[in-house]
């Protein structure tokens, strides 16, 4: 019984883990509908970036966190103005291809600029909390608490302001958006300046679980198979696809421990089986 | 410019009807044909493995540029075929048994993949695509008694009618062989009606239906005849690699593949071959690069995939259409000079619209 | 007569090799209607969305008040004061139709002005007040297409450009529209510039007219004038003639003048 | 008929390797630490009078990148011979071009047994192998401990399979009951189940057959969850970070070689970590040094051939080698006709507080 | 026996029916015009016969066969083509491209025939093409022939719209505002096509239009609808006298 409770609550942090991750690419998605292969290594820059304030310029976690977390802003801003502007309109699949290719420069950047070995990002959440047979690491609560507080501001931007509504009217119909006076440029690069900024947040969350190195963006791949399984785009269907899968990992792992890795996969295809288009479709039927 | 007068109906259905595009074909042919002579036995194997990967580019622009299903995981048709075929090949069967049995079993499981699939639309067919090559990775790796799991297995050499072919040049006209026969019969295919149907379904599914096209089927033909050239190709490919083993086709390949068909330039047969030159090449050109490059800079860690990632996207960013496209633009210039009008280069304004319609 | 609102000159804009209009001049005087006639392939559409920014042109100048504002982004243009209700319905379709006519104020912060326009909005197109919760993209063509022109309604734009806004409407609305359309330009002083099929009626609304054929201007006059000009007469108002098999199939050249 | 790879004023050596894939963290330092061997004995005139030439082709850890830089180096470049190709399947199917070439392979970058063996001519390594390494571990804590069951969580891959293979072999043979086989994806980084799994089956001891990350993860949420059994792990796992990441205090790890401290006075270790650093800008990690004793032995090797430089000499002189002691405190290294895996022991480090300390010495195995 | 027979069809979205009970028949080598307020629910009596949306409750026939039991690419070959609305055209192809799609339900496929381009196919592919110029002809649009759909204009798109259904050889053609958009002449052309299609190749034909001239000209009975139901149905001037019709659709007297 304490195993079921401790499993749980690890999976619904591991799964904020992936969500946090996953929210950062659907808010790009919902803005520009660009699909962005590039956001794990957003989120590893992010790291890098705080880590370098943090330890190597010796300014400490909190300090160095949020010099990092604007840093990342200002590159997410700079991405799209001088390249994901460029390729609007174009196939979705050549720009993911861009964004795939993106994603190998920055990785290869980050290895030349910190080197291939991990490193540890010190956090501030190292303490362990236990309460009725069950542990779970502060630094794992921390993930849980900023994945619902990021979630739940996203989701009142899009849906409670009218910046959001803005932005979703212009990923809809870019050119209708520019007859209605909106700033469609400088909106975009503003989400994708705040994209980078949740990705950051990501990376230093994330940190104490993956450690930080070039090949902490591979952590983004499960929270794609999450936010598909909640229905591409939305944002709560993000959360709570990634949860489904981070909860239902451990158990898999622990039920059938050979495949462990695969079942985040197996879960999504039997999911999109049944529902091709995930929990809260995004797609409509075309009027014509 | 020049101007074409078709006299017949034929001159439509032929594959190449301008005397111009003839050469050029038949020149590159004659090259193909001639290259054992030219090159070292070197670069032969590096066009042998350009073979393969072209074939199995051709196999993914039939899913994705023609008929426009995203597929991320294509590199598991790759293994599946590299292995029937190995296995096979391991066990005595012959050469081309082994590989028309590479190539159908890869189909056949393409098109169950396809039918399982055939109500997802872009994004979701990706990576549903994209599990189901990590899926695989992970069930050749268990199938450890036959593949050899993921220790991997050796791959026997080629045998053609009890004839061994050791020679770079064997293998060179055996590859040249089978790439030409299916970028033939793919070309013939997109002249006649399921190719149709193909493209029909990619640009408008509603319509594609209203007007008797089943779609869930053209979406399985493609699944199939895609997956089966990606098997045959993974057969080519095998004997290259000389050693299977199961990561070999994981994401990366599959992303590999992607990029050769958008560079290339979707939606075009050619193109798919000009994409396997350049992503092919890509590094090689790199590694000549290498040498105007300051000492510190050279023995950078990682320099090479930055500056692939660099050429990709300054690809994208620039010439969207890909090289196919480059080319038709170049042929224009050439053929109207010097009357050609600078504004037919200048691309106008585009907007994004939701793809978010089915 | 003062200067113009909006003055094109000598407009050129391609689509690849294609120049789809070739020097283009206009003028629309403030507080005036003109329409712009044309066949399909004139290049009517491309000149709307030159004006508004939508595309780039390669030679001639647009002024709008008095300046340039050719090749800006179309939003920039927008806030100048020009609304485009485009061709072909650009609704966004996933958004409410409440949420569409919210975004057309976008920029606007006098709220009594906004809650006064959407009454107005939902007076002329009663089928949108009671739509207003449903997403744009599964109403009729013509709902969106009141849901176009009332957007642009919304943004209490000085200069409205109307891309065949009654394309798809019923003959009731078509008539509502040229209504309303007389009515902001007589009541609010909103300048009008109108392309229409339905040349009759955009002739009767209208002060000035131009022609364009192949992406030129082949014609231009005041409206009555034009009403009685044998080939417009001919090409656009479909003057009903009867030859030997009942209908007239043939065509006559088209001379302008 | 002149050796292929000799040339009077050079020698020609390649390297497949990864730079910039998964397995960068191993190629590139790996690479650059035999990179500084190499120019200094060029530096101190080269081999017999010639230099060293080293061409290195990156692979991005793929199979297909792989054999295609094989080939350019052998066809193209003509090198005598490769010099620590990455990565087992990589290597593997390297070889397949290179054996048939006649170039010998040189200490791949792998712990795998099928880097020598079954004995090969023409291939050498100095490791011992991931399985030996399992070996020696599981051997020392029957010993010690008298450790019973044994519960393994490694990777779905060629070489979590090696050390399956190490692992069910060494306690069939020392009487230990192997209670629980877990795999996983090398990119996983949750470990709940697995550690409940583990704790819940009860084992003695943990083997770890996991990379860097998941080393950490992976016995951190074992102590966690209160599994209190012994957890023990292999080269792989011997890096600093797994060290100092917390929470890791009393884990074991088995390796053929030492990481060298950078406090340590001995001028040779201050040399190579001065030069590495100098030249690269970043200290050497446990990679550096192996590329760099690597480098040494073949080194070594050509100077014991002779001007007379051929392939049967390099492998003879090779196949001579007896006791080599590296700079840095590893195990010795002794080569025969019929022993092509060079490390003689292993040693066992563990650690603490925030350092890796040695545990055992001389570790049979 | 009637061309179509529809028979109480019910469609609704959530809560809203968009079609409530309709019923109506259409018979051979008629030109049956549907007009009606935006929103009436005219397309979406086409839509149900071409099966994109589902009927709740109602019968579609066509010369006694149900239409609703089968799957939508099996209508066009029962002898139901239709055009859109807003123009579905496939962007990226020519316009023959299109014009041979239009064929598809016509033509023998077999994949691996096709793939070694037997003889067979060759033939199949002249046919094709020569009942495609056939259409091109009589809409007198030859020289689009190589256009990309993309590149052309409003009006141009319609008519291939109009010609891609044709190549299906239908016997129903339903025709959703053939001619908004188009200027006056061009709709006198528009409904001289539509005369010939009817006479020449004896097609019944179902049109949505909200051009009254259009509809007079050519219509041989109208249906009026709005808010989803039958307000009226028969001859134009019938229908156009109807005091309902004219304050829900007209205006005023027409
Ligand atoms: N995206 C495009 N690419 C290439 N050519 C285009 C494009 N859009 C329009 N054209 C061409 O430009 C010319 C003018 O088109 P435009 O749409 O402006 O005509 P229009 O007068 O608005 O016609 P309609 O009455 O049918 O709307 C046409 O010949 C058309 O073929
Ligand atoms: N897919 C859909 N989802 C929700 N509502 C729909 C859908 N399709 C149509 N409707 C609604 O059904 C009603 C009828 O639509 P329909 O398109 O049939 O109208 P119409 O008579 O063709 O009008 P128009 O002349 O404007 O084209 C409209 O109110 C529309 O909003
Ligand atoms: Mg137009
Ligand atoms: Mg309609």
């Amino acid at each position: 019984m304490s195993d079921v409770a401790q499993l749980s609550l690890i999976g619904v942090s591991q799964g904020c883990g992936y969500a946090l991750v996953a929210l950062g690419f659907v808010f790009i998605y919902r803005a520009t509908e660009i699909v962005n292969f590039a956001h794990g290594e957003l989120m590893m820059l992010g790291a890098f970036t705080v880590l370098t304030f943090a330890e190597l310029l010796g300014l400490g976690f909190w300090l160095g966190a949020a010099l990092g977390i604007l840093s990342l802003g200002v590159f997410g801003y700079l991405l799209d103005a001088v390249v994901m502007r460029r390729v609007i309109g174009e196939s979705q699949a050549s720009v993911f291809i861009l964004t795939v290719a993106l994603g190998l420069m920055l990785k290869a950047l980050a290895g030349m600029i910190w080197g291939y070995g991990a490193r540890s990002l010190p956090s501030p959440f190292q303490t362990d909390v236990h309460f009725g047979g069950i542990v779970i690491g502060l630094d794992r609560i921390a993930v849980i608490l900023a994945t619902v507080l990021i979630c739940g501001l996203l989701w009142l931007f899009f849906s409670r302001t009218r910046l959001g509504l803005a932005i979703q009217a212009a990923s809809q119909n870019q050119l209708a958006a520019y007859y209605s006076r909106i700033p469609v440029k400088r909106l975009v690069s503003l989400v994708w300046a705040i994209a980078a900024m949740v990705a950051a947040v990501a990376g230093l969350m994330m940190a104490p679980v993956t450690q930080v190195d070039t090949e902490m963006s591979l952590f983004g791949i499960k929270a794609f198979a999450g936010a598909v399984v909640g229905g591409f785009g939305s944002i709560p269907g993000a959360l709570m696809g990634c949860l489904i899968i981070g909860v239902a990992e451990p158990f898999l792992d622990y039920a059938f421990p050979p495949l462990k890795g695969v079942y985040a996969y197996i879960l999504m295809l039997a999911v999109l089986f049944v529902r091709p288009e995930g929990l809260i479709p995004q797609t409509y039927q075309k009027k014509v | 410019m020049r101007v074409l007068f078709k006299t017949s109906y034929d001159q439509d259905i032929d594959l190449l009807v301008l005397p111009g595009e003839r050469m050029r074909v038949g020149a590159l042919i004659a090259l193909a044909i001639l290259a054992p002579l030219l090159l070292s036995s070197y670069y032969l194997s590096e066009l042998a493995i350009f073979f393969s990967f072209a074939l199995a580019g051709i196999g993914l622009m039939v899913l994705t540029g023609f008929s426009g299903q995203v597929s991320f995981g294509h590199a598991a048709f790759v293994g599946i075929g590299a292995y029937v075929h190995a296995v096979l090949v391991a066990r005595g069967v012959p050469f081309p048994l082994a590989l028309a049995a590479a190539g159908l079993l890869a189909g056949g499981v393409g098109a169950a993949l396809g039918r399982a699939v055939s109500a997802m639309h872009g994004f979701y067919l990706a990576i549903a695509t994209l599990a189901f090559s990590i899926v695989m990775e992970t069930v050749i790796g268990a199938m450890e008694p036959v593949t050899g799991g993921h220790m991997g297995m050796p791959v026997p050499g080629i045998a053609l009618f009890g004839v061994a072919l050791e020679e770079a040049w064997q293998q060179h006209y055996l590859y040249l062989a089978v790439l030409l026969f299916f970028v033939w019969g793919v070309a013939n295919l997109m002249r006649a009606p399921t190719g149709r149907a193909m493209i029909a379904v990619r640009d408008s599914e509603t319509s594609a239906r209203s007007l008797g096209i089943d779609v869930r089927s053209a979406k399985m033909t493609a699944f199939f005849v895609s997956a089966l050239i990606a098997g045959v190709a993974g057969g080519l490919l095998a004997h290259q690699l000389q050693y299977l083993s199961p990561e070999t086709f994981g994401v990366g390949m599959s992303l590999k593949l992607m990029l050769m068909i958008v560079v290339g330039g979707l939606g075009s047969i050619s193109g798919a071959i000009f994409g396997a030159v350049f992503v092919s090449f890509l590094p090689n050109a790199i590694d000549a690069l290498r040498a105007l490059m300051p000492d510190g800079l050279v023995s950078q860690a990682g320099l090479e995939s930055f500056i692939f990632g660099a050429f990709i996207a300054a690809f994208i960013i620039f010439e969207p259409d890909g090289l196919h496209g480059r080319w038709r633009k170049l042929r224009l210039f050439l053929e109207t000079y010097p009357y050609y009008k600078r504004a037919t280069f200048i691309r106008q304004k585009r907007y994004l619209k939701t793809g978010r319609f089915r | 007569m003062s200067d113009p609102l909006l003055e094109t000159r000598n407009l050129e804009t391609f689509y690849g090799p294609i120049m789809a209009i070739a020097g283009v001049s206009l003028k629309v005087a403030e507080g005036s209607i003109v329409t712009v006639l044309g066949a399909n392939g004139a290049g009517k559409t491309t000149l709307l969305k030159t004006i508004s920014g939508a595309i780039d042109c390669r030679k001639g100048q647009v002024l709008f008040g008095g300046e340039p504002i050719q090749n800006r982004d179309p939003d920039e243009v927008a806030r100048r004061g020009i609304g485009h209700v485009p061709e072909g319905r650009e609704v966004f379709p996933f958004l409410s139709v409440g949420e569409n006519l919210t975004l057309g104020a976008w920029g606007r912060s006098d709220r009594a002005g906004i809650a006064r326009d959407l009454e107005t909005v939902y007076g002329y197109f009663p089928d949108l007040r009671t739509k207003h919760r449903d997403m744009a993209g599964f109403l009729s063509g013509g709902q969106q297409q009141m849901l176009a022109i009332g957007r642009a309604f919304m943004g209490n734009p000085k200069l409205m450009i109307l891309d065949e806004p009654s394309l798809g409407l019923s003959p009731l609305l078509t008539r509502t529209i040229f209504a309303i359309i007389r009515r902001i330009n007589r009541e609010q002083g909103v300048t009008v510039l109108l392309v229409e099929q339905n040349a009759r009626a955009a002739l009767e609304v209208a002060d000035h007219g131009y022609v364009m054929e192949v992406g030129r201007v082949v014609m231009e006059a005041p409206c009555a004038v034009l009403m009685e000009s044998e080939d417009v007469k001919e090409f656009y108002l479909g003057k009903a003639e009867t030859g030997v098999r009942g209908d007239r199939r043939w065509k006559k050249r088209k001379t302008w003048r | 008929d002149p050796q292929r790879g000799v040339r009077p004023d050079k020698v020609v050596l390649g390297s497949h390797t990864d730079l910039s894939g998964p397995l960068a963290i191993w190629g590139a330092p790996a690479t650059n630490g035999a990179r500084l061997r190499i120019e200094e004995a060029n530096a101190a005139g080269g081999v017999h009078g010639r230099k060293i030439e080293f061409l290195v082709e990156d692979t991005a850890y793929q199979v297909p990148q792989a054999v295609r830089a094989t080939n350019k180096l052998v066809s193209r470049d003509g090198i005598f011979a490769m010099l620590l190709g990455a990565g087992t399947s990589q290597s593997l199917a390297s070889m397949e071009i290179t054996d048939k070439a006649g170039i010998p392979s040189l200490f791949p970058l792998t712990g795998a047994r099928s880097m020598a063996e079954p004995l090969h001519p023409l291939h050498f390594t100095y490791f011992v192998s991931y399985y030996d390494q399992a070996a020696g571990g599981l051997k020392y804590f029957r010993k010690t401990q008298d450790v019973q069951t044994v519960c393994l969580q490694t990777h779905a891959s060629d070489y979590g399979e090696e050390i399956t293979r190490g692992v069910t072999d060494a306690a069939r043979e020392l009487g230990m009951k192997l209670l629980m086989v877990g795999t996983h994806k090398p990119t996983e980084t949750d470990f709940a189940g697995a550690a409940t799994a583990i704790k819940n089956a009860g084992c003695d001891l943990a083997y770890l057959g996991t990379t860097t990350k998941d080393t950490i993860a992976l016995h951190t949420t074992l102590r966690k969850l209160g599994f209190k059994g012994t957890t023990v792990g292999n080269m792989v796992s011997y890096v600093p970070i797994v060290a100092q990441a917390g929470g890791m205090d009393g884990y074991y790890a088995v390796t053929p070689a030492m990481i060298l401290d950078p406090k340590d006075g001995e001028p040779v270790k201050k040399r190579f970590f001065d030069a590495y650093r100098a030249k690269y800008n970043e200290a050497p990690s446990l990679q550096s040094q192996v590329g760099y004793v690597s480098a040494d032995l073949a080194i070594k090797a050509m100077e014991a051939a002779g001007r007379d430089l051929t392939v049967q000499r390099l492998t003879a002189a090779l196949e001579a080698v007896r006791n080599y002691r590296d700079h840095f405190g590893g195990t010795t290294i002794s080569f025969g006709p019929d022993k092509h895996f060079g490390g003689d022991s292993l040693l066992l480090m563990q650690v603490k507080g925030a350092d890796w300390a040695m545990v055992q010495d001389n570790l049979p195995y | 026996m009637s061309t179509l027979t529809v028979d109480g069809l019910t469609v609704a979205f959530g809560g809203i029916k968009a079609l409530d009970e309709v019923s109506f028949h259409v018979e051979p080598g008629e030109v049956f015009a549907i007009i009606g307020p935006n929103g009436a629910g005219k397309s979406t009596i086409f839509n149900a016969i071409s099966r994109i949306y589902t009927a709740r409750a109602g019968s579609i026939r066509f010369h006694g066969r149900e239409i609703l039991e089968l799957p939508p690419h099996e209508v066009v070959r029962l002898g139901i083509a239709r055009t859109f609305q807003n123009i579905e055209l496939f962007e990226k192809a020519t316009v023959l491209q299109n014009l041979l799609v239009g064929r598809h339900s016509r033509v023998r496929r077999s994949a691996w025939r096709e793939f070694l381009f037997l003889p067979g196919v060759r033939r199949g592919e002249r046919a094709a093409r020569r009942k495609v110029e056939e259409i091109l002809d009589l809409l007198d649009m030859q020289h689009l022939r190589d256009a990309l759909v993309c590149d052309l204009p409003y009006g141009a798109r319609k008519n291939v719209e109009l010609a891609r259904a044709l190549c299906a050889e239908p016997e129903l053609l339903l025709l959703d505002e053939p001619a908004s958009g188009l200027n006056p002449e061009e709709t006198a052309d528009m409904s001289f096509w539509l005369k010939d299609i009817k006479e020449e190749l004896g097609v019944t034909i179902v049109m949505v239009e909200h051009d009254m001239n259009l509809v007079g000209r050519i219509a041989n009975r109208v249906m009026a609808l709005a808010g989803g139901r039958v307000l009226s149905v028969g001859s134009v001037e019938e229908v156009q006298s109807n005091e309902r019709v004219q304050t829900a659709y007209l205006g005023a007297a027409a």
